[in-house]
């Protein structure tokens, strides 16, 4: 089963890598898509995959939070997917860079999904560097002097925090010197045997670590440009998968503190980093000129959420867990309508986007809906997350919290919805938009997205629901 | 005769901070790898002939051999000489760099009382290196010089790594090794494609993206 | 119950009665013989007999607010207490019953002004009122303070309740009657706040109001007015009668009063100029302040109040 | 209680099916569906209403929802009926007013589709109990109700005014999600009655929690410091929406206070204090700044604040009689609040369906243009004429009823003998007749200014004689404002189950005193009428004979014929507006261009919006000037990122060290 989602996609991108033909590209890229969806589905009915060697099941694990971290993943990269061929049409690509183009989409997926699975923290960690190399080559895909810088940016920033959390797990070694391995479930169960001083300075250089990848505030500055100048289905997958694997892994790391009972410590940092996202994307938000930055600091804002739902204790945590699932779809949507609303306009600024509406009714809808989606409107399940954080704030006490948290909340969703509005009515679309019909591809990837947030939101079907506790208790 | 070799890696960064030819930079960085060939040689404990097999292949062979020579190339061919005038003048650099030195040592006196059973110097001088690499990639301006202080970084932790001792598992040491060389060799690509595009490699020039 | 309708149309009747006393005493001062007393009848029904012009401008608000604020005049007087009888119609409410009629009138009085379509009736109609919001106020602070006096909330059930004594509740009696004489005197657009005798539209309040008004509808209104100040006569009566003396030097008492208060609104007429439109909002906070202190004076002192 | 809740999906299913029809059919069956929604609603409403119990039904949802009841009781049933018929006349409504907007179908099916979605969304937010099920429901109105604002999206001031109603309304989902999650973190379950411990006067934070709820409803009623989107919002909206806004979703607030008020039982002392005192600066605040408006939509929308105000001190009244346990002025103080919500929502909704029509036939809103409608549109200006007399209470209307049972709790309480209910009870007194005067100074002004005298502006306005589906929703609405008016015991029966609840025990014998009361005010409002009659035919017999002549008003004998003459709106305004300066500041633009003999100059003066003044702008701009202080972190230096990575490590690693 896991060699099935760990080395397929890298046989399907290097075959399509060599046949360099657009049909090899597509099948590889939906056929990939094809077997995650599938993975979940026999996991659930636990058909084990005879032969495999018994290496690759010692490092690399299903476990209830990991299942649920990759269907979201899953998700998230068949939209992209689906998606990328509206892409490869609007930008003409040769065969060679779109053969490209799919070895490094598969490749990121596939050092997602080890992150996911590894149950070795060092493993895990090797993941999350071979992420952030893989990701850097699709960042610079459009080959502009902006999307060079951004990622530039973000490969240094990030293997410079990389760097630090493999400082930081050596560190963990020094304190657990007995326990002699990086296994999750030998330090889970020896967890209260760890030093506690070098387990503190251990999490403090994960956290900055991992936290740079999540992009939480004060090591985010990187996100804003790598997410905006990467092209729209990869910058989906970024927001979407990218920063929940990272986040994954932190929880993991951070499991150990709650086993070890020194987690007040470790909800400190969460609670401070939330908030200081929280601020950081309310500050940004109101003085925007790009709307894909715009999007970028909405996930510096949802991530802040998390923080903040993490730090609140199991009831927290199941909120948080639901922000995850609804954030990822939402934003991932709304990075594929952003990449419709450049088709249009042909422009990343506000101000020269308005009438979408009238250019093109369903990307229009597409972008209202899917805005009120990530800020928390009813109909979608970050509403019910952002409730059942603002009931974890009183169960913990910390009432007065709900202050600040509120305050950066509509000032964000002011933010986002009056740029929203601005682009998506009004009358007259000034710039000379191509008034071309959009292809299936360009709409329904996000129409399927919001159809699960409703289905979420409005009636969580009972084996999410399952696998959502099961992430909860998993921690117990 | 390990301590001499420990101390020789912390001078080769003092030495750092005082020169500002790239040449320089990459001679050192040669340097430092064999000293830590060496190091894994004489400081052998365990049994396991394959790991440490695969650590003196990975420090000889990479460190030393194939990423300075790679790094070599690279400089020539786009001609860079000179490190440009970093923010914080290059005379109180200096005085930073054996402070942080200075620090190592008193870590490295801390590290021998408490019990933690991790060899002091090694973890003094570790330390050492990898807070003066991360200062001088805040502190520097060329881009050329950020990677080479990444490399910097990449052997402090290699030896913070030795200074426990207890070893990884070969995938693990597999996947480190594979995930620095493609590191550097991705760094490399956008360093020539920002040479192309900036004409000049200065790093302070990338500010256009930005929320002022 | 003919005793009761009798002195109900012989009330209904003395508005004008009360406006000759005023024209009488007016001319007295001023040492002229002064028109009779009856003269304002035969001014009525000297109008009741006449044809009329309407503005061609105006619409059935016009045609209509006359007779309504007739009628509500007539309603309004049902509920004051008469010496003998008490009031026709009597039930807890009727207080606020009776303002928001006056209201009423009022405002389809407004709206006629404004129907016309001229600067004159427009200016009256603002002035009238803006006053009149200041005046209703101040008049259901003297409502509350007798609501808290005596507990109840008709016309004939208060002034049953209240029996002269010494003491507070005169002081009080006499501070409601000072707010009430000064609502008489803006009600009935008399000297201070309006002179009724000027001939420049500019000046007038309530004259020109009905500038355009001519034959019966010209009647109907000046009998309003004149009940609308009668009414408040009537309520300063009560006021002053106790209730408790027997109804025939009741009766004499009541008339007695009614006179001198006309005589008195004919001397404040001729001994006090009018005053700045900008000073009567002042003049009719003055009855703000008397009614808010007699209400601080049951408040704090009559706690116990006379029930 | 099935049928009910299958109207209210009717709503929302009209709505959706619009969608699919070709332009014109869209509204036609659009109403189909609200009649059909009708049926099924009024029947379950009126029964609940009249027999005074209760239909109940369980919904099962997912798992942070869970069990919710959907309950119709006489509270929410009172609401429901006015939700309904009012969601039912603005589809009427709409499918005359909205003929101007032919020509975009994309936009039409959007309007219906956004207006089921409101109608279903109020209906629901009534019936729910589940803490959760509310504020998905309370937030999916808002939502609706902002898009429907955003209708005109073509003009800058429309978008504007819609985000900042969407943004008012998130701060009072903000109070509301707050008060829900204290309120359920401490009982547990999301359950309304479960917050029964909580809220009433023995639960531990009862009297903040009471807080956060009111900020929350009071948000979206309209109490003063949170009413400033009321005025932006109501005028954008086309007439059909901001009728039912006016009339309908605000009261949707106030039924959020009566809930909670439901569940403490006997409040605390201070809150109804509080509320009265409250619900009066709204009022006169309200009433205030309507007179000053010269657009007709926002001297509506602020005198449905005023309301608001009264409706506000009826509930206080109320609150006052649960505190001294004295049941008369407890039942007369609700039952204006209720009698006066509905009645607000009758004359209201006339109001604005007349502004409709005027705007409709005349393009502009500003009174300082319109005069002399009468003779264009005769059967719109008797209807304004009467809702314009009820709405400022005169007594054969609607309006004078709830007013006159607010004055009669307010007087009762002068029994009560403690000097700060005195006071109170005073204030109270003082402050509606100075409402009840303002009123009438609005309203004589709003109908005397626009309807009465000449044109003030070349102004076309085809006889309107043809426009029914505007005109029948207000005829449907004036029915019932005269019938309450003369005979208040029709309305009263339908309120009486309502008021019962918040009565402790029922006391039959209050109900005796009130029936009796009304029967004796509608029989002397009789006997007013026959007064009128009888003078009007008196009027009729002098002159029958006689010659009424028609010729020119009196103007001191200046021949030239001219509408300039007349009085504008402004100056009717200026004697009052001058005595409430500061309640309602003028901002005065006059331009001159400075040269000896000047040959152009304008005058301008809009009324401002002082609560906008001194509570919104000074703490947006704190605000803003807070956050603009951090702008610098995102300076594209990428040293400067790396430095704040470290420094977050080192700052880490001393707490770390200390804490040791």
């Amino acid at each position: 089963m896991i060699a099935l989602v760990l080395v397929l996609p890298v046989c399907l991108g290097v075959c399509s890598l060599i046949a360099k033909n657009r049909l090899v590209n597509r099948i590889a890229l939906i056929g990939t898509a094809m077997v995650y969806v599938a993975v979940p589905f026999a996991q659930g009915m636990n058909i084990v995959w005879t032969v495999q060697p018994s290496w690759l099941t010692t490092y690399f694990q299903f476990d209830t939070i990991g299942l649920y971290f990759f269907c979201i993943m899953t998700v998230v990269f068949c939209s992209a997917a689906v998606y990328s061929l509206f892409y490869f049409k609007i930008h003409a690509l040769s065969a060679k860079q779109e053969a490209l183009y799919v070895l490094e989409i598969l490749l990121f997926v596939v050092s997602m999904s080890g992150v996911i699975l590894s149950t070795h923290l060092a493993l895990l960690w090797v993941f999350v560097e071979a992420s952030t190399l893989t990701s850097a080559m699709l960042i610079y895909f459009e080959k502009k002097k902006s999307s060079l810088e951004a990622a530039w940016k973000y490969v240094f920033i990030c293997s410079i925090g990389i760097a630090l959390a493999f400082v930081g797990i050596i560190v963990l070694s020094i304190g657990s010197r007995h326990i002699d391995s990086f296994f999750f479930r030998d330090l889970y169960a020896r967890a209260t045997e760890i030093n506690p001083f070098w387990l503190k300075v251990s999490f403090a250089f994960i956290f900055v670590g991992l936290g740079t990848k999540i992009g939480v505030a004060p090591i985010h500055a990187w996100l804003p440009d790598a997410h905006s100048e990467a092209p729209s289905p990869v910058s989906a997958l970024l927001s979407g998968a990218l920063l929940n694997s990272a986040l994954l892994g932190l929880l993991r790391v951070q499991e150990i503190f709650i086993r070890a009972r020194l987690d007040s410590f470790s909800n400190f940092l969460f609670l401070i980093t939330g908030m200081l996202s929280l601020m950081v994307s309310a500050v940004f938000m109101l003085r925007l000129k790009n709307y894909k930055r715009m999007l970028a600091y909405s996930s510096i804002e949802n991530m802040g959420i998390l923080f903040i739902g993490i730090a609140l204790g199991r009831y927290g945590l199941f909120a948080a867990l639901l922000h995850t699932l609804a954030h990822s779809l939402s934003k991932a949507s709304l990075f594929l309508t952003s990449g419709n609303i450049l088709y249009f306009y042909k422009t990343k600024k506000i101000d020269e986007v308005n009438g979408l509406l009238k250019t093109d009714p369903r990307t229009g809808w597409l972008w209202i809906v899917s805005m009120l989606a990530i800020v928390g409107f009813p109909p979608f399940p970050i509403f019910i997350s952002k409730f059942l954080i603002i009931k974890a704030f009183w169960l913990n006490g910390m009432s007065w919290l709900a202050i600040p948290f509120f305050l950066f909340v509509v000032v964000v969703m002011y933010g986002m919805g009056s740029t929203v509005f601005k682009m998506a009515f009004g009358d007259s679309p000034r710039t000379t938009a191509v008034h071309s019909k959009l292809p299936a591809s360009a709409f329904v990837p996000q129409l399927v997205l919001l159809i699960i947030l409703c289905l979420i939101a409005l009636h969580m079907p009972r084996q999410v629901m399952d696998v959502l506790h099961g992430a909860t208790i998993f921690f117990q | 005769m390990t301590d001499i070799l420990i101390i020789l890696l912390g001078t080769s960064m003092l030495y750092v901070f005082a020169v500002s030819r790239i040449e320089a930079y990459v001679k050192t960085l040669a340097f430092q790898g064999f000293l830590l060939f060496l190091l894994v040689i004489i400081d052998i404990q365990e049994i396991d002939w394959l790991n440490i097999a695969f650590l003196s292949l990975e420090t000889l062979v990479i460190k030393t051999m194939v990423i300075p020579y790679f790094l070599f190339t690279v400089i020539r061919k786009n001609e860079i000489a000179r490190e440009v005038e970093p923010y914080i003048t290059q005379f109180y650099s200096l005085i930073i760099a054996s402070a942080i030195f200075i620090f190592g040592f008193v870590a490295a006196f801390w590290a021998a009382t408490t019990n933690a059973g991790i060899k002091p110097l090694y973890f003094g001088v570790s330390i050492m290196l990898i807070v003066s690499s991360l200062f001088l990639i805040v502190n520097r301006k060329t881009i050329i010089t950020h990677i080479l202080c990444y490399m910097m970084l990449e052997n402090g932790i290699f030896l913070l790594s030795l200074s426990v001792a207890n070893e990884l598992p070969l995938l693990v040491n597999l996947g480190v090794l594979l995930d620095l060389f493609v590191g550097v060799y991705l760094f490399v690509i956008f360093f020539n494609k920002i040479q192309e595009m900036y004409d000049g490699s200065r790093i302070d020039e990338l500010t256009d993206l930005k929320d002022e | 119950m003919i005793l009761k309708a009798l002195l109900f149309l012989f009330a209904a009747f003395s508005p004008l009665l009360f406006i000759g006393f005023i024209n009488k005493t007016k001319a007295w001062w001023a040492g002229r013989k002064g028109a009779s007393v009856v003269q304002p009848y035969y001014d009525f029904t000297r109008l009741l007999r006449k044809g009329e012009v309407i503005s061609k401008t105006t619409s059935f608000v016009f045609r209509c607010a006359p007779s309504v604020n007739i009628a509500a005049a007539f309603f309004a007087l049902l509920f004051i207490p008469m010496p003998l009888i008490g009031s026709i119609v009597s039930f807890p409410g009727d207080v606020i019953l009776f303002a928001y009629t006056l209201a009423a009138a009022k405002f389809l009085l407004v709206l006629a002004a404004l129907d016309t379509g001229s600067s004159f009736e427009g200016m009256g109609a603002s002035r009238e009122v803006t006053f009149s919001t200041l005046i209703e106020m101040a008049f259901f602070i003297v409502l509350g303070t007798l609501a808290l006096l005596t507990n109840q909330i008709s016309f004939e059930a208060i002034f049953a309740m209240l029996t002269v004594s010494a003491g507070y509740s005169l002081l009080v009696k006499i501070l409601l009657v000072a707010s009430l004489f000064i609502m008489l005197l803006t009600e009935g657009s008399r000297v201070p706040v309006d002179d009724p005798a000027t001939h420049l539209e500019l000046t007038m309040i309530h004259e020109v109001m009905i500038l355009d008004y001519s034959g019966p509808d010209l009647a109907f209104m000046v009998y309003a007015a004149a009940m609308k100040m009668m009414l408040i006569a009537l309520l300063i009566a009560n006021l002053c009668v106790p209730p408790y003396v027997s109804s025939i030097t009741a009766t004499v008492l009541f008339l007695g009063v009614l006179i001198v208060l006309s005589v008195a609104v004919g001397a404040v007429e001729s001994f006090i100029a009018r005053s700045r439109m900008s000073h009567v909002p002042q003049f009719i906070f003055l009855m703000t302040a008397l009614s808010l202190t007699a209400f601080a004076v049951v408040a704090f002192f009559l706690r116990g109040g006379l029930s | 209680m099935r049928s009910v809740l299958i109207g209210a999906a009717l709503f929302s299913l009209g709505g959706l099916s619009a969608l699919f029809v070709k332009e014109k059919f869209k509204s036609i069956l659009f109403i189909l569906f609200a009649a059909l929604a009708q049926v099924c609603i009024l029947p379950g409403v009126i029964q609940v209403l009249l027999s005074g119990g209760y239909l109940e039904m369980q919904l099962s949802f997912s798992e942070p929802i869970g069990v919710s009841f959907v309950r119709l009781d006489p509270l929410a049933a009172l609401f429901a009926l006015i939700i309904s018929l009012g969601s039912f006349l603005a589809a009427v409504y709409s499918h005359g007013y909205m003929k101007m907007y032919s020509g975009e179908s994309a936009e039409l099916s959007s309007y219906f589709f956004f207006l089921g979605l409101m109608s279903s969304s109020m209906l629901l937010v009534v019936l729910v109990q589940n803490a959760l099920l509310f504020l998905i429901v309370w937030e999916l109105m808002s939502l609706a109700s902002f898009f429907l604002v955003n209708y005109e999206h073509k003009k800058e001031d429309v978008r504007k005014a819609s985000i900042y109603y969407l943004v008012a309304m998130q701060i009072g989902a903000a109070f509301l999600l707050a008060a829900f999650g204290w309120s359920s973190a401490l009982t547990g379950s999301l359950d309304f009655n479960s917050f029964q411990s909580v809220v009433s006067s023995t639960g531990a934070y009862s009297v903040f929690i009471f807080i956060l709820f009111f900020l929350g409803f009071g948000t979206k009623a309209g109490f003063v410091p949170l009413h400033t989107w009321l005025p932006k919002a109501h005028p954008a909206a086309p007439t059909g929406v901001s009728a039912l806004m006016s009339g309908v979703m605000i009261k949707t607030g106030i039924y959020g206070i009566l809930r909670i008020l439901l569940l403490t039982g006997t409040p605390d002392v201070r809150l109804a204090y509080g509320v009265l005192i409250i619900s009066i600066i709204t009022g006169i605040y309200g009433i205030a700044n309507a007179i000053a408006q010269t657009d007709l939509k926002k001297l509506l929308a602020f005198s449905s604040i005023e309301n608001i105000g009264i409706i506000g001190m009826g509930i206080g009244v109320g609150m006052l009689g649960l505190v001294y346990n004295n049941p008369l002025i407890t039942s007369l103080g609700f039952l204006g609040a209720l009698l006066h919500t509905v009645n607000h929502f009758i004359f209201k909704s006339v109001l604005f369906y007349g502004a409709g029509i005027v705007y409709s036939q005349t393009h502009t809103r500003n009174i300082e243009k319109l005069g002399g409608l009468n003779n264009s549109l005769p059967l719109t200006s008797m209807m304004v004429l009467m809702s314009s007399l009820a709405i400022s209470g005169v007594p054969i209307l609607n309006g004078f009823v709830s007013e006159f049972a607010i004055y009669i709790g307010i007087a009762k309480s002068f029994s009560i003998d403690s000097i700060a209910v005195n006071i109170a009870a005073l204030m109270g007194l003082s402050g509606l007749a100075l409402i009840g005067a303002m009123a009438l100074l609005c309203f004589t002004r709003l109908y005397g200014i626009c309807f009465l005298g000449t044109p003030r502006s070349h102004v076309h306005s085809p006889s309107e004689e043809k426009i029914y589906s505007l005109l029948l929703p207000m005829a449907f609405l004036v029915v019932p404002m005269i019938l309450i008016g003369i005979v208040p015991m029709l309305a009263i029966s339908l309120v009486t189950s309502t008021v019962g609840l918040f009565l402790p025990g029922a006391s039959t014998i209050v109900w005796l005193e009130i029936v009796s009361l009304m029967t004796t005010v509608s029989t002397s409002l009789a006997v007013f009428v026959l007064f009128i009659v009888f003078f009007l035919a008196v009027r009729k017999f002098l002159l029958r004979n006689k010659s009424v002549q028609v010729f020119k008003t009196w103007d001191c004998g200046y021949q030239q014929e001219s509408s300039r003459v007349q009085y504008t709106g402004s100056s009717f305004a200026q004697p009052i507006l001058q005595l409430v300066a500061e309640l309602v500041p003028q901002k005065i633009q006059v331009h001159k261009d400075q040269v000896l003999f000047p040959v152009h100059a304008s005058f301008e003066s809009h009324a401002q919006d002082v609560s906008e003044r001194v509570f919104i702008q000074p703490a947006v701009r704190l605000l803003n000037k807070f956050l603009n202080k951090f702008s610098w972190i995102q300076s594209g230096r990428m040293q400067q990122y790396i430095l704040y990575g470290l420094l977050f490590l080192v700052a880490l690693l001393l707490w770390i060290w200390s804490g040791k």
